[in-house]
């Protein structure tokens, strides 16, 4: 029996449809059907400034928007030959650390909602909202930022914020151990989730799943390690691993990296502190400063070309390994954009993880991957 | 700054006390019951209350008894499709959260449509999802509202020139409040449904 | 005719209207006191349960961290009138390919056979309405047809998620009978009756919480499947089965759900309160100032409901959801021996006659 | 060194697939391979050189050709590679790489739908994101977009 979980289920935490064959309780078969919230980023980028792009692409990935900008930024900055100033990495970094804490802990609140629990998802929410409080203190927006710029980011940190931040830290660390207890010192939780969509790691590997997931599995790999960029190379923190490859070691994962991103925060606010200075590169062409030119200055604007490039960036997102293909053949839009993200191809692997489990089962497991279908279908 | 701030109360006017109506005799004994219960026989006491009820039911055809009763269960108890498209989801999951709660105004998201008074369309709406979001609207028992959340289901908002997006969800379904903002903060949310209630109570539905 | 109980009112009140009118036979005036006394205890249960459905939400909204419904009547106490309200306006849709008989009746006799069972239920002395010998029977028999009216329903509106969240159901349900009855059967055994007044009155001296605490886990975990809360709520559970069997049901079949799932919560409390808990009684040597005031039976009952329900509201906020066929592992291999074993351990201390902490106690198992 | 190290070493393997080698910026270079020689590039691209991760297959439009465009990464080298291969836009067909890395599958479908690349021997080439039977590709350079207030939408309301 072929049933449709989406596109409006509880279950698809998004716009998608899992079709399920099912025997009983059992699931036999599936086939995800994607597209329903293709928006067309990447076309609509070739007709877009590139500092424009960049309202596009919070958007792309609605919990994780400051990750994605920084992918893009990274890659349009290579593309235009533009070299930000060393404040603005560590800006970037922690920027990208917090959005890093949001977006795992909206993955725990979506995740325990998932399993039954449901106060966690009210503790999740509440914690979540006081890193955005953050974000609004800074960029002006909860969820849609727009905060870094080609060559830089849009404004240094108002007064006091690095205080602030440590002390949310500080609570957030309370906060992780009283996660723990609700789920791990559960037994009911334990019985779930052991054993649970389980994908090992050669199979991570074949199927080119990454992030959490591949970590769970054993697998270390971590673009903030292995190809360090911003600012990370200079900063100490762990690879959080689990080896049982389940949903249980999922969980583990995230919440260690979590205590890894307060600890790079930590770092990064006391940096901060000390090293005043720019935040925005001198050579940055006017045109990108100020994307949004009088009518009829579009001509003018064209014949500053700037030398053609392609640049590629990856970045360690919150759900795994992204990166961004974008093609400069002079003028201010970008010729191609490409975006590869993390969460399309671990859904992809979806048949390897489902299949054999039960129905009850496919909400902790889907869970446990970490959807968002704003950055799957762009 | 520092001068004690003076008690708003004592600021307001009085309340004027109402004057007693000439027309109505007042009831000057405090013993005197106002029916008269003793002469009340079965056979007064029947066609007593069918003109009781007659005129009840007289009110109730000018929808003056029964409906604003109904009206205020409806406007009161808006349970919305618990339905996430795009980044206003996150936003409407906000809302239910600690810090908002929407659930102070008796408004509660349920999975499955036939329970639901309430579409709030919170994102992008794409020509795939397009008819699928119809039919969730038509599974959905009168009477029926629709919340246009955030600027891509207003009008197609950052993406109205894509190839795949409606320019705005009024294409497809009956929209009665819209909420501006890419995406709208949970208070504007609020907000909306708020208005919403204003808007069951001016029509009086 | 004593007004003492709430049968002695209905009377009252039927006897009083038939003196307004001349000539009316002696079977009337029965009828219509057991009428009143049927509307009485409907309104009392309906309205006792809508507030049930408040406490939770408030309670519930206390253990996230926020407020429930508030602005709604005072401190949101109307909110839960306003929803069934409102249910009541709503369209009723019947799904084209749905079986109109199986869709109608099952969510009215899941309600209706919920409803009864508040009639055998005694809420305290001389509130009751006569004691029945087998009254303890015949609650848990009322109370285990709901599989039925649910499978019907879930089946009958022709949604694969209704129709398995019915088997779920089904399932569940019988599987968790059996410890239940088997658990209720060690009460009976010390109790020596069938009769809840009789077992509430055995339980002057202590409560049966202490010396049975095993069959009262057992009755907990059976009721809380029983009951379809979390962490046993699969037949319903949100996160895989839309909206389990009640998903093609909206309006007033769904106020009826509604309603029926809470009226059973209630009734799972007070069984809980009756059994293991005694009743409206505190035990003799507390004192006697906490007793002596008018309506302390029914006060008392209702805090040790309200309580039990509150231990309930707590669970659903702390414990994740299991899967079926855990739980039907748990309910046949775990549950099963452990009622029986509180079986056994009962019929030991009737023959014993003594308490582990509290001693030799002269009366029991009489 | 590196950057050289493993472009020089598919040429010395596949001296007839290998075209063009030149460093690009953040990884160990871009192989530019003839697309008739596919398979062999992707299997000594994956067996030999350890490349096992495939990140993602990505087609662009440049009006006259088509370009494919793989990204692969190492674990053991810690770094990405770029292969490159460049078709004839009439007639855009090259060898799947889904056999190889299941991870392609869906890339393929996009670039399918996106940029009409076709890619031989896929295992299940049909729409992805865009609707069932939806005759455009929307990614191609001749594909333009609208103000929706050019374009008029006709909706039918039951």
């Amino acid at each position: 029996m072929w049933i449709n979980m989406g596109p409006q289920h509880p279950m698809t935490h998004g716009l998608w449809n899992l079709r399920v064959k099912i025997d009983g309780e059992i699931v036999r078969d599936i086939d995800p059907e994607m597209g329903y919230l293709h928006r067309g980023i990447e076309k609509i980028s070739e007709d877009r400034h590139y500092n424009e792009i960049i309202t596009l692409m919070d958007r792309t990935c609605y919990v994780a928007g400051i990750a994605w900008e920084h992918l893009y930024i990274q890659a349009a900055e290579k593309a235009l030959h533009v070299v930000p100033p060393e404040r603005t990495l560590y800006l970037r970094v922690l920027v990208e650390e917090m959005q890093r804490l949001a977006s795992h802990i909206m993955w725990y609140a979506a995740f325990v909602q998932d399993l039954g629990l449901m106060s966690p998802f009210l503790y999740g929410m509440r914690d979540r909202d006081l890193l955005l409080d953050h974000f609004q203190s800074f960029t002006g927006g909860r969820l849609t930022y727009e905060y870094m710029r080609v060559g830089g980011v849009r404004n240094d940190l108002p007064p006091g914020t690095t205080d602030r931040i440590r002390k949310t830290m500080d609570w957030l660390m309370d906060r992780f151990a009283e996660y723990d207890r609700l789920c791990l010192g559960s037994q009911i939780f334990r019985t779930r989730c052991d054993d649970l969509g389980v994908l090992k790691a050669k199979d991570c590997v074949t199927y080119g799943v990454t992030g959490p997931m591949l970590r769970a599995a054993g697998v270390k790999r971590d673009l903030r390690k292995d190809r360090p960029y911003a600012a990370y190379d200079r900063l100490e923190f762990d690879i959080a691993l689990a080896d049982t490859a389940d949903v249980t070691a999922r969980y583990l994962v995230r919440m260690e990296e979590m205590r890894q991103s307060v600890r790079i925060i930590r770092q990064v606010v006391d940096w901060l502190d000390h090293h005043p200075g720019p935040v925005m590169a001198a050579n940055v062409p006017r045109w990108l400063g100020a994307p949004y030119a009088p009518i009829g200055h579009e001509g003018y604007l064209l014949k500053r070309h700037y030398s053609k490039g392609v640049g590629l960036s990856a970045i360690e997102e919150p759900h795994g390994e992204a990166t961004a293909y974008v093609v400069n053949e002079g003028g201010e839009h970008p010729y191609r954009v490409k975006f590869r993200s993390p969460v399309f191809v671990n859904l992809s692997a979806a048949k390897s993880y489902l299949v054999g489990y039960h129905v009850a089962d496919i909400p902790p497991i889907m869970g446990s991957v970490d959807v968002c279908v704003g950055e799957v279908d762009r | 700054m520092s001068t004690p701030a003076t008690p708003v109360v004592a600021a307001a006017p009085a309340v004027p006390a109402i004057p007693p109506s000439p027309t109505e005799p007042a009831i000057t004994e405090p013993g005197v019951p106002f029916v008269e219960i003793e002469g009340l026989r079965s056979q007064q006491f029947i066609p007593a209350a069918k003109e009781a009820l007659l005129s009840l039911l007289a009110e109730q055809g000018q929808g003056k008894v029964i409906r604003p009763v109904f009206n205020w269960a409806g406007r009161n108890s808006l349970f919305p499709l618990h339905w996430g498209l795009a980044c206003c989801a996150i936003e409407f999951a906000s809302a239910f959260g600690a810090r908002w709660d929407a659930e102070r105004f008796g408004v509660v998201p349920r999975s499955s449509p036939r329970q639901c008074d309430l579409l709030i369309v919170n994102g992008t709406v794409t020509w795939k999802v397009a008819h699928k979001l119809i039919t969730l609207y038509e599974q959905m028992p009168e009477p029926k509202w629709v919340i246009a959340m955030g600027n891509c289901a207003t009008g197609g908002g950052p993406f109205r020139t894509a190839y795949s997006v409606v320019p705005g969800v009024d294409k497809l379904v009956p929209v009665d409040v819209y909420i501006a903002g890419c995406p709208p903060r949970p208070e504007a949310l609020l907000d909306g449904i708020l208005k919403l209630e204003e808007l069951i109570r001016e029509r009086r539905e | 005719m004593s007004v003492q109980s709430l049968y002695g009112v209905a009377s009252l009140i039927a006897t009083t209207l038939a003196s307004l009118v001349p000539g009316v036979p002696g079977y009337l005036v029965t009828l219509l006191a057991d009428l009143i006394f049927g509307a009485i205890l409907l309104a009392a249960s309906m309205i006792n349960t809508i507030v049930l459905i408040w406490y939770e939400r408030k309670l519930l909204g206390r253990f996230m961290d926020r407020r429930g419904a508030m602005h709604v009547g005072y401190a949101g106490l109307l909110q839960n009138f306003a929803d069934g309200l409102k249910l009541f306006r709503k369209n009723t849709y019947m799904p084209s390919e749905a079986d109109r008989l199986g869709f109608y009746t099952g969510p009215t006799a899941y309600m209706v056979s919920s409803l009864v069972i508040f009639g055998v239920l005694p809420i305290s002395t001389g509130w009751d309405n006569g004691s029945l010998p087998l009254s303890l029977l015949l609650a848990l028999v009322i109370f285990s047809f709901a599989p039925l009216f649910i499978f019907i329903s879930a089946w009958s509106s022709n949604n694969k998620y209704s129709l398995m969240g019915g088997m779920r159901s089904a399932a569940q349900m019988i599987a968790y009978e059996v410890p239940i009855l088997i658990a209720v059967v060690a009460v009976v055994v010390v109790s020596g009756s069938f009769d809840l007044t009789t077992i509430v009155m055995e339980q002057q001296n202590y409560w049966f919480a202490i010396p049975l605490v095993l069959a009262l886990i057992v009755f907990v975990a059976g009721m809380l499947a029983e009951m379809e809360r979390i962490p046993f709520d699969l037949p319903e559970a949100e996160a895989e089965l839309v909206e389990g069997w009640n998903t093609e049901y909206g309006g007033m079949l769904f106020a009826f759900f509604m309603l029926a799932d809470y009226l059973r919560a209630l009734i799972g409390s007070i069984l809980i309160v009756l059994l293991f808990l005694g009743g409206w009684t505190l035990p003799t040597y507390v004192p006697s100032a906490l007793t002596n005031f008018p309506l302390a039976g029914i006060f008392w009952f209702m805090v040790k409901t309200y309580l039990v329900f509150g231990v309930f509201v707590w669970v659903r906020a702390s414990l994740p959801r299991v899967r079926t066929d855990q739980l039907l592992r748990v309910g046949w291999l775990r549950m099963v021996p452990l009622a029986l074993a509180s079986v056994v351990l009962a019929a030991a201390l009737v023959v014993v006659k003594c308490l582990p902490l509290i001693g030799c106690v002269p009366g029991i198992g009489s | 060194m590196a950057e050289e190290g493993v472009g020089a070493l598919l040429r010395g393997k596949l001296p007839d697939a290998v075209l063009t080698v030149e460093p690009f910026d953040g990884t160990l270079g871009r192989v530019t391979f003839a697309p008739s020689h596919a398979l062999e590039v992707f299997r000594a691209v994956r067996d030999d050189l350890g490349f096992a991760h495939l990140s993602f297959v990505g087609g662009i439009d440049w009006v006259a050709e088509r370009e494919v465009v793989y990204l692969l990464w190492s674990d053991e080298r810690k770094a990405y590679l770029l292969l490159s291969t460049r078709l004839d836009a009439k007639d855009a067909h090259v060898e799947s790489a889904t056999p190889l890395w299941p991870s392609a599958n869906w890339h393929e479908r996009e670039a399918w739908e996106m940029v009409d690349i076709t890619f031989d021997h896929h295992p299940d080439l049909r729409h992805l994101l865009m609707p069932d039977g939806y005759a455009f590709h929307p990614l191609l350079r001749s594909f333009k977009l609208h103000e929706p207030e050019e374009l008029e939408v006709k909706t039918r309301r039951v």
